[in-house]
């Protein structure tokens, strides 16, 4: 067991009372409540903790939050196992396990190291210049290339974790509970509002939690207590810790990754590991502090250079000590309370190096106290050692702060370098809601532009860079939010007393690359490891854009997405193009703020919850008779009915004979089905269908095509006259939904004047339909009032009764081209209909069918399938049923059907095919040919819509779109397939005639 | 300028880089030219550089309103294939994957051409029925095609959830093996530099505000840059076509929507190939620097914000973590939307206008990367002879009132 | 996310709507005497415009009614909502 | 016509009522889990067959909506997102011309008083499966599968709309009491049952079938056609 040598003896939110195990690459260590993986590795004084992207250089970590670009590690075993994940977000607990990436074959000695070494070969977009020879080897590059590249790897096991999401809504939601965000939830909480104040962090305090700023005379961390507790204690006020808000999209709706049990081993049973939030706010206020920038210096990537914000809170928050000497090297004031609080733990502080010459007066005595040398107008010009700091070097800066005066300068030893590079206000989330950032001059930073949605920005994030202004203007932002979400109570809050007065600021100047050691890489982007060289010569080769600059280098592309780098690239780039900042903007900031779990977006709805299965009320029965089921929209619909022993042709040869000489029976109930009534429901028919519906009789039944204004058949189906002014409509079950819409967008929006209602009555009837010669006897058995008489109950009619002690409507109609009756039955009585119709029908052996026999039957007679026959560019002509098409009357699409191209002869026309082989079943799909040879290419004169054997027939037989088909029947053709072509004849498409039967 | 090989790059590494020339010039538009492309696309690039490569048109310029490859070309996920259902539609993809075979070579940048394979799976009989005429269509027109069964695609992508007993069980899938991915910006910086060897001048930060039409004919437009004067005009303005037709007095049958696509963190390889589901709705491949690369749907709105909303999102990552169990730990590090220029039969148009020397290229869609280098010859052709080439024949405007339209819904889906 | 306000039921999210594209595009009465090209500018042409649009749209998971909307396809602001019938309202670009 | 009606969610052989369970293979058709404590958070009821129908209507029409309150009873709720009951009949504002009425014999009532004027009457119970959710998180549950905003005030007990339920449309009828009546499409009533108990596990579900806790609920599955 490691010993945490860097663990400060006192102070630091941790519990040094209990004791955490954990593992790195598998060495065991100890840590606290309240470290995180990072401040535990650097309490047991780990410095090197990863390998960077391109050159696998060895990396320390160099922040303390969400914008960490090195300390990327592997976390969990297993389906937990999760790639990437930033050690300064992982709440240490008993029992992590944790390991470095992308390094082999370990962290120390990595082989891909050499990568380093081989640099000059690749600079930014090197792959872009080389591998093109020979011309057909890229992908065996490629395969090299993709196994270097990749950082973490993957789990390989399932994830056993549950996800949830939440809607929220809200009057104000405040991302970031640092100072400014808990003074804005306070005041906006006070006036009633219904706020939600969410921060990424397990505990609320920001840029407090790190320091030890005082608030009314007591530790900053006192306040946020107090806060805390208030907002806890409010009812209109949902406090999310742990939360991080992560996209911000139209009309103030945004996204919040939860993160519920992540600091933990396992959730708890039933626990969700994350929740993805997603809130509408009517106000937004964003509290989400600055960013530290590194500074750009040559080997600024040592492990021992870190961000000097973050050495001060691992210091102050987490008991750690970073570096047992240290030298502070800054361009702005925020650094010096660095100085001291290193120094006020005991650590040695070398120097602070301020490249300014003008030091912040307010801060110099302080520091000359703690005895903290101060070297204004100077960089740290080089640094030295590899795999850890050992001395930095600080040499005096000329006067256009573009070169050195007097070379490298003067050797100062030690094992931390804090880096303060100025600040950048955390503005991605209000960039993504459409505001635009404008370039401050003063403050060295970019400043929110003018809101677009409803939204504002307190504290750091806009610019307010001390404690007083935070406090101040997040309460004011908070307030006047609420206010403006309708809230207009004001909300009521102390003025607050600063220790002593901050001291005023002084300028922070930009040197966006430090002049110094030339030999080494002097990184921007750390993780994607992008430096200053290679975004110069990106400007060089032409690639002005700072959005091509990113896309050459990949600066600001990896998991970071540029977080502590984009700003300096951007300085660097504007230099290295001699243009103003403002000219050269930023990069397009993207959700999401800080990655999201795939498994969080997805949520609950996976896996067995993934789609809804519609059942039928029969479908339990068809599951207990062993059907093979087939997916129509989200119905499962019986395919077919196996019995024991039987295979898929078997099943579908016995269903289609039963249909045809005995009885059989079908749950027709998916098809999609709507109540049609008003005065004008006739008319209304009369525009949507190509054929007329004025002249049906109440009691009859009609079958319609319906077409878009394309002239292409859209949706077909029988539609029942039920009365003078009431229609009941079938559609196919596929369509049912899209037809009503279709509908309804008709009769709402261009025909208001028609007085018709369409209402859906799919779900309300359960429908069996039975066919086959018996099953008029079968029907008269269950209907004994009933005249079934083909004179007393004609094939297109209906009719209403009972049917087996059940009110019943059925329809004398049929797909199967066979005698058929469709009884409908309220659906709640559905299986009493069927089980009355099974044990009535067992004296005729009925034989449940499913949809493959139904096509069958349905193609033996020359039925289309819409969907099958057609495929949205198939016409009514081209199908045969030109003679529907009503002459007297518009209706939708009707124009179409004489444009030119839809009157010509040689379009694909429906024509039935014969195979010469009487037991080939011709693949649906295969393609027509005129000649016995398939090679290709070729033109195809049309396609095979559909497919079968018929045991009716004793053969195989097809359906086919054929080119000018019509006028082709009696011709043979080939047809190609799997590089062969088969001979076949053209018939019309009809194989049986089923005037009679059905009649 | 300088050959790009392993060379060069060795020489140049002696010099520390310092002495590598622009990949382009930034030139400042002149008065006028024999010929103008607007928009700074792959397909505008291409049009440019075959224009000047092959039809000997070196007096052209290139306009591009933003920066080149911002635009749809710089957002897709980068499919290439070519197994279209109409034998227009193949004819047009293919000579295009046919370029793509030696686009490096041909521009001397490696565009990354990486012909790993795509399937196209299929979870139902409906759908094994409408793959399985796709490929015998394919077949007869002479593009590769094949049928995979779930066994194969075990091997194929090992990743991918073919458990029988789930919601939509994959039961087989379509594989073009010569189809694959490319690196989408190196093929408009490619083409730019090609062009811009040719003469090209490629002008940035340019954007057309109207044209100057005298008779019926186009004399030249206005630019945030100046006049400029030209007696030809090819647009290739993708989601922004529908804009420029607004200027000339021309409606298209276009309707531009936000297509949204994301990546993963960059991960170790787990996905040797690309696979696409229109049943619910996904598709991904993983690109050399290891993120997954995400293809989502569109937005149901006409939209010119380059921005996307969360529940297309949603679908997608519900489909990919169906589709490939593994992914659920892995985090989305961005997502992003290009604005799509959708055409009601899912064909593009490359077409003339009822203005005279005034030329549109564009409904490509959410698929057009992968004919890049075909409908930039093609729109070559068609511009220089004033006629168009017999492969793009069949897709003028004509045939929105003619009827004659090429539907490729199924091929195309919102899927590439 | 758009959040639209439905005429009817206020606002409600985008997941309970849909979208019908391009409004006032009335359906020509005496289709039969339309040449090919009127007929197909009806059918496929579409204005597309960039700024303000106005489209229908349905509260189809909701009261099912349609409406029409004027919303800028710019930054997605919506400026009007009115009935199916009303004539589009003036605003500025 | 005494055929025993079939419940859609018969299948699951939920019966009544259950006690909570931690059990981890909770969404197990017929279960009922508790949290870790065995508490239940939210309680999950499948309601019985009622009859129903949609009305179709016009709002401004003096004489429809006399009729149907000649009919029901009361005045036909014409805000939206209204509902109005009274003897143990409601009417639910669908929209501006549609009405979700429940209750017994409403349907031939109504057909007498409308006869004159301009409607529709669509026979609906049937097709419909009510899932009642009720206990002190009932409301957190919907929101896991509904964005509608249920605390902002504008849809408060006595409401109704629909909206969609983990993207299935349904029509949710808000009670005293913090109880929600979600109704579904009976092809959909299995997979609205499976995602909310799923989504209740998290707080403790318990889970109740055929209970009759609505008055108006009528346990005679009698319906005519129409
Ligand atoms: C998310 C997404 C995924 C996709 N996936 C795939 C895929 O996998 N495979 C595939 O084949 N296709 C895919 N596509 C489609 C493909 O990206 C496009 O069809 C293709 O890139 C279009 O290229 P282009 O050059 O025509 O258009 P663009 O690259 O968009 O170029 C048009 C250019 O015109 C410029 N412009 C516009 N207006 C003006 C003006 N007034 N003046 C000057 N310039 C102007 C624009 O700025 C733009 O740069 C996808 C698209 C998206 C958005
Ligand atoms: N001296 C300086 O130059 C300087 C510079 C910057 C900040 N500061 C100090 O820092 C403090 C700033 O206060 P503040 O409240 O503005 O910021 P803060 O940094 O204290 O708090 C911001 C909070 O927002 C959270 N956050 C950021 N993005 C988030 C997201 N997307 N989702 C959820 N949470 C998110 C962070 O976790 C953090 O807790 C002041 O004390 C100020 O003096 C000083
Ligand atoms: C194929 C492909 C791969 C991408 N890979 C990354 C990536 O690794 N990291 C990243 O930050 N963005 C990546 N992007 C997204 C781009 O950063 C950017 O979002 C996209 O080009 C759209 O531009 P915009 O977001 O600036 O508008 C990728 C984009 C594409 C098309
Ligand atoms: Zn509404």
């Amino acid at each position: 067991m490691r010993a945490q040598i860097n663990r400060l003896a006192q102070g630091g939110r941790i519990d040094r009372s209990e004791h955490l195990n954990f593992r790195f690459d598998g060495e065991a260590m100890r840590g606290h409540p309240g470290d995180t993986l990072a401040s535990a590795l650097l309490a047991n004084g780990v410095q090197l903790i990863g390998r960077s992207f391109k050159y696998h250089r060895p990396r320390g970590l160099m922040a303390a939050g969400g914008e960490e670009p090195n300390g990327l590690v592997r976390l969990r075993t297993g389906g937990r196992a999760e790639p990437n994940v930033r050690a300064t977000e992982v709440a240490l607990y008993d029992g992590l396990v944790a390991e470095s990436q992308n390094r082999w074959p370990s962290l120390r000695f990595d082989l891909g190291a050499v990568n380093d070494r081989l640099s000059p070969l690749f600079p930014a977009g090197f792959y872009y210049k080389t591998f093109m020879w020979p011309g057909n080897m890229w992908p065996a590059y490629e395969a090299v290339i993709r196994r270097m590249a990749g950082l973490g790897r993957a789990a390989t096991a399932a994830d056993p974790d549950r996800y949830e999401k939440q809607y929220a809504h809200c009057d104000v939601l405040v991302v970031g509970g640092g100072p400014a965000g808990l003074a804005a939830a306070r005041m906006a909480g006070r006036t009633g509002a219904r706020v939600i104040l969410a921060d990424e962090g397990a505990e609320f305090g920001g840029a407090l939690l790190g320091n030890d700023q005082e608030i009314d005379g007591a530790p900053g961390m006192d306040w946020v207590g107090a806060m805390a507790a208030e907002l806890a204690n409010s009812d209109n006020v949902r406090l999310l810790p742990r939360t991080t808000v992560a996209g911000y999209y139209d009309h103030n709706a945004l996204t919040m990754l939860e993160r519920v049990a992540d600091h933990g081993p396992a959730p708890e049973p039933h626990q969700p590991r994350q929740r993805l939030w997603q809130v509408r706010a009517k106000q937004v206020v964003l509290a989400t502090g600055a960013l530290e920038r590194p500074l750009v210096l040559a080997n600024n990537d040592r492990p021992g250079v870190m961000l000097a914000g973050a050495v001060r809170g691992y210091v102050n928050r987490h008991a750690v000590r970073p570096g047992r000497r240290a030298v502070v090297f800054t361009n702005n004031d925020s650094a010096y309370g660095t100085a001291l609080d290193l120094a006020k733990a005991g650590i040695d502080v070398a120097a602070l190096v301020d490249l300014r010459a003008e030091t912040p007066l307010g801060w110099v005595a302080a520091l000359d106290d703690a005895g903290i040398e101060i070297m204004a107008g100077r960089v740290v010009s080089a640094v030295e050692g590899r795999r850890a700091v050992e001395a930095v070097r600080v040499g005096k800066l000329n006067d256009t702060g573009t070169g050195l005066v007097g070379g490298l300068g003067r050797r100062l030893d030690c094992d931390l370098l804090c880096l303060s590079g100025g600040w950048t206000p955390s503005l991605h989330l209000l960039s993504q809601s459409g505001a635009k950032l404008l370039w401050d001059e003063g403050l060295g930073c970019f400043l929110p532009g003018r809101a677009q949605q409803a939204v504002r920005v307190a504290g750091a994030a806009n610019g307010a860079f001390s404690l007083g202004d935070c406090l101040a203007l997040g309460a004011e932002a908070g307030n006047r939010a609420a206010n403006d979400a309708g809230h207009r109570r004001r909300g009521r809050g102390p003025r607050h007393a600063m220790a002593g007065e901050e001291p005023a600021l002084t300028p922070p100047l930009p040197i966006w690359k430090i002049p110094g050691d030339d030999a080494g890489k002097a990184f921007v982007d750390f993780q994607s490891d992008v430096t200053a060289a290679d975004l110069e010569l990106a400007a060089r080769e032409g690639y002005r854009s700072i959005e091509h600059v990113k896309r050459y280098t990949t600066t600001g592309m990896g998991t970071d997405q540029g977080r502590t780098s984009n700003i300096n690239a951007l300085g660097i780039v504007a230099r290295a193009l001699d243009v103003p900042i403002p000219q050269v903007g930023h990069t397009m900031f993207r959700p999401p703020f800080s990655p999201v779990t795939f498994g969080a977006l997805a949520g609950r709805r996976i896996g067995p919850l993934l789609d809804p299965v519609r059942r039928t009320p029969m479908h339990g029965w068809h599951q207990d008779n062993g059907a093979a089921f087939e997916l129509v929209g989200q119905w499962h619909r019986p395919y077919y009915f196996p019995r024991a022993g039987e295979d898929k042709d078997q099943a579908v040869d016995r269903e289609v004979l039963a249909a045809r000489t005995s009885v059989a029976i079908m749950d027709a109930t998916t098809l999609g089905k709507i109540d049609i009534q008003g005065a004008d429901a006739a008319e209304f028919l009369n525009r949507i269908y190509i054929n007329g519906w004025k002249g049906l009789a109440v009691s009859g039944c009609r079958y319609g095509l319906m077409l878009g204004e394309d002239g292409m058949v859209f949706d077909d189906g029988v539609t029942a006259r039920l009365g003078p002014e009431h229609f009941h409509m079938t559609t196919t079950t596929g369509g049912a939904a899209h037809v009503l819409d279709w509908l309804e967008s008709w009769c709402q929006t261009e025909w208001p004047e028609l007085q018709v209602y369409c209402t859906s009555s799919t779900e309300q009837w359960a429908v069996a339909a039975i066919c086959g010669p018996m099953a008029r006897p079968l029907l008269a058995e269950l209907a004994p009032d009933w005249d079934l008489s083909a004179e007393a109950f004609p094939h297109m009619t209906w009719q209403d009764g009972a049917v087996a002690g059940l009110a019943a409507r059925v329809f004398r109609i049929g797909f199967t081209g066979e005698l058929s009756f469709e009884i409908n039955v309220p659906a709640g009585h559905g299986m009493a209909l069927w089980n009355a119709l099974m044990t009535a029908g067992q004296k005729y052996a009925i034989t449940p069918f499913g949809t493959e026999a139904m096509h069958v039957l349905r193609a033996e007679v020359g039925f289309i399938m819409v969907g099958q026959e057609t495929d949205g560019t198939v016409s009514p002509q081209d199908l045969g049923l030109g003679r529907m098409v009503s002459g007297k009357k518009d209706f939708l699409g009707k124009r179409s059907l004489s444009r030119a191209h839809s009157l010509r002869t040689d379009r694909p026309q429906l024509v039935g095919l014969l195979p010469q082989d009487t037991n080939l079943r011709l693949p649906e799909g295969a393609q027509l040919i005129g000649g016995a040879d398939p090679s290709p290419p070729q033109l195809a004169m049309g396609h095979v819509t559909s497919s079968y054997r018929s045991p009716n027939l004793g053969r195989t037989f097809a359906l086919a779109l054929l080119h000018g088909g019509h006028e082709r029947h009696g011709e043979t053709i080939y047809v190609a397939f799997d590089g062969q072509a088969v001979r076949a004849e053209v018939t019309a498409p009809r194989f049986l005639d089923p005037g009679a039967r059905a009649k | 300028m300088a050959n790009y090989s392993i060379f060069t790059l060795a020489r140049n590494a002696l010099r520390r880089h310092r002495d590598w020339p622009q990949a382009w010039r930034s030139p400042k538009p002149r008065p006028s030219y024999d010929a103008i492309i607007v928009g700074g696309g792959g397909h505008g690039l291409a049009t440019a550089y075959y224009l000047a490569k092959r039809y000997g048109m070196h007096d052209i310029a290139v306009l591009e309103k933003g920066w080149i490859g911002g635009g749809n070309t710089g957002r897709n996920t980068t499919i290439v294939r070519s197994n279209y259902l109409n034998p227009e539609s193949a004819a047009i993809y293919d000579h295009a994957l046919k370029l793509w075979e030696g686009l490096s070579q041909e521009l001397n940048f490696n565009v990354m051409f990486s012909p790993r394979g795509v399937i196209n799976l299929a979870h139902d009989p409906g759908e094994e029925r409408e793959l399985m005429r796709r490929i015998y269509a394919n077949q007869l027109a002479g593009v590769d095609a094949e049928w995979v069964t779930p066994t194969q695609l075990a091997e194929l992508c090992p990743i991918l959830n073919l458990d029988p007993n789930i919601r939509y069980p994959v039961v087989g899938g379509t594989l073009q093996r010569r189809a694959g991915v490319a690196r989408h910006d190196a093929v408009a910086w490619g083409y730019a530099r090609g062009a811009d060897k040719q003469g090209v001048d490629i002008i940035q930060n340019c954007e057309v505000t109207g044209f100057d039409i005298q008779a019926g004919r186009i004399e030249g437009m206005r630019t945030s840059l100046g006049d400029i004067r030209a007696p030809l005009v090819g647009v290739v303005a993708a989601g922004h076509s529908s804009v420029l037709a607004a200027m000339a007095g021309i409606r298209l049958p276009l309707e531009s929507h936000p297509l949204q696509a994301l990546v993963s963190e960059p991960i170790k390889p787990v996905m040797p190939t690309v696979i696409m589901s229109n049943k619910v709705h996904a598709y991904m491949s993983q690109s050399d620097k290891g993120e997954l690369v995400i293809g989502a749907g569109i937005d149901g709105y006409t939209s010119y914000a380059q921005r996307g909303s969360l529940p297309v999102i949603e679908e997608t990552i519900r489909a990919v973590v169906e589709l490939f169990p593994i992914t659920s730990r892995l985090k989305m590090m961005r997502q992003w939307a290009g604005i799509v220029d959708i055409c009601p039969d899912a064909s593009p148009i490359i077409s003339d206008t009822p203005i005279g020397g005034l030329y549109f290229n564009c409904g490509w869609g959410t698929g057009g990367f992968k004919a890049t280098p075909g409908s930039g010859h093609l729109f070559a052709h068609t511009l220089a002879k004033r006629e168009p080439h017999p492969i793009n024949a069949p897709f003028a405007l004509e045939r929105f009132y003619s009827g004659a339209l090429v539907a490729e819904h199924g091929a195309a889906a919102v899927a590439h | 996310m758009l959040l639209l306000d439905c005429p009817w039921c206020g606002p409600r999210s985008e997941e309970e709507f849909a979208c019908g594209g391009e409004g006032h595009i009335a359906r020509p009465l005496n289709s039969e005497n339309m040449d090919d090209a009127a007929w197909g500018d009806y059918v496929f042409m579409r204005s597309n415009h960039k700024g303000v649009y106005f489209e229908r749209w349905r509260h189809g998971l909701g009261c099912g009614r349609w409406f029409n909307i004027a919303r800028s396809t710019i930054s997605h602001e919506i400026l009007a909502i009115y009935h199916v019938g009303d004539a589009k309202p003036e605003l500025p670009e | 016509m005494s055929q025993a009606r079939h419940e859609p969610l018969a299948h699951l052989a939920l019966r009544a009522p259950i006690s909570a369970a931690s059990d981890d293979a909770a969404a197990d058709d017929a279960t009922v889990t508790g949290d870790a404590s065995g508490v239940a958070g939210v309680t999950m009821a499948a309601l019985p067959y009622r009859p129903s129908l949609i009305l179709r209507g016009e709002s401004d029409d003096a004489a429809f909506l006399q009729g149907c309150r000649g009919a029901l009873g009361f005045d036909l709720p014409v805000a939206p997102n209204h509902g109005a009951m009274s003897d143990g009949i409601a009417a639910l504002w669908l929209g501006p011309s549609e009405w979700l009425v429940l209750g017994r014999g409403c349907g031939k009532r109504l057909a007498e008083t409308l006869a004159g004027c301009r409607h529709a009457l669509v026979t609906n119970g049937d097709g419909q499966q009510v899932i009642a959710l009720s206990g002190p998180r009932g409301g957190d549950v919907l929101a896991k599968l509904c964005p509608l905003d249920l605390a902002g005030g504008a849809l408060g007990p006595g409401r109704c709309t629909r909206s969609v339920l983990a993207g299935i449309a349904m029509t949710l009828w808000i009670r005293p009491g913090g109880v929600y009546h979600i109704h579904v499409g009976r092809s959909f009533a299995d997979y609205a049952w499976r995602i909310l108990a799923d989504a209740g596990l998290e707080y403790g579900m318990a889970a109740v079938a055929m209970v009759d806790v609505v008055a108006m609920a009528d346990a005679d599955p009698v319906v005519d056609v129409e």
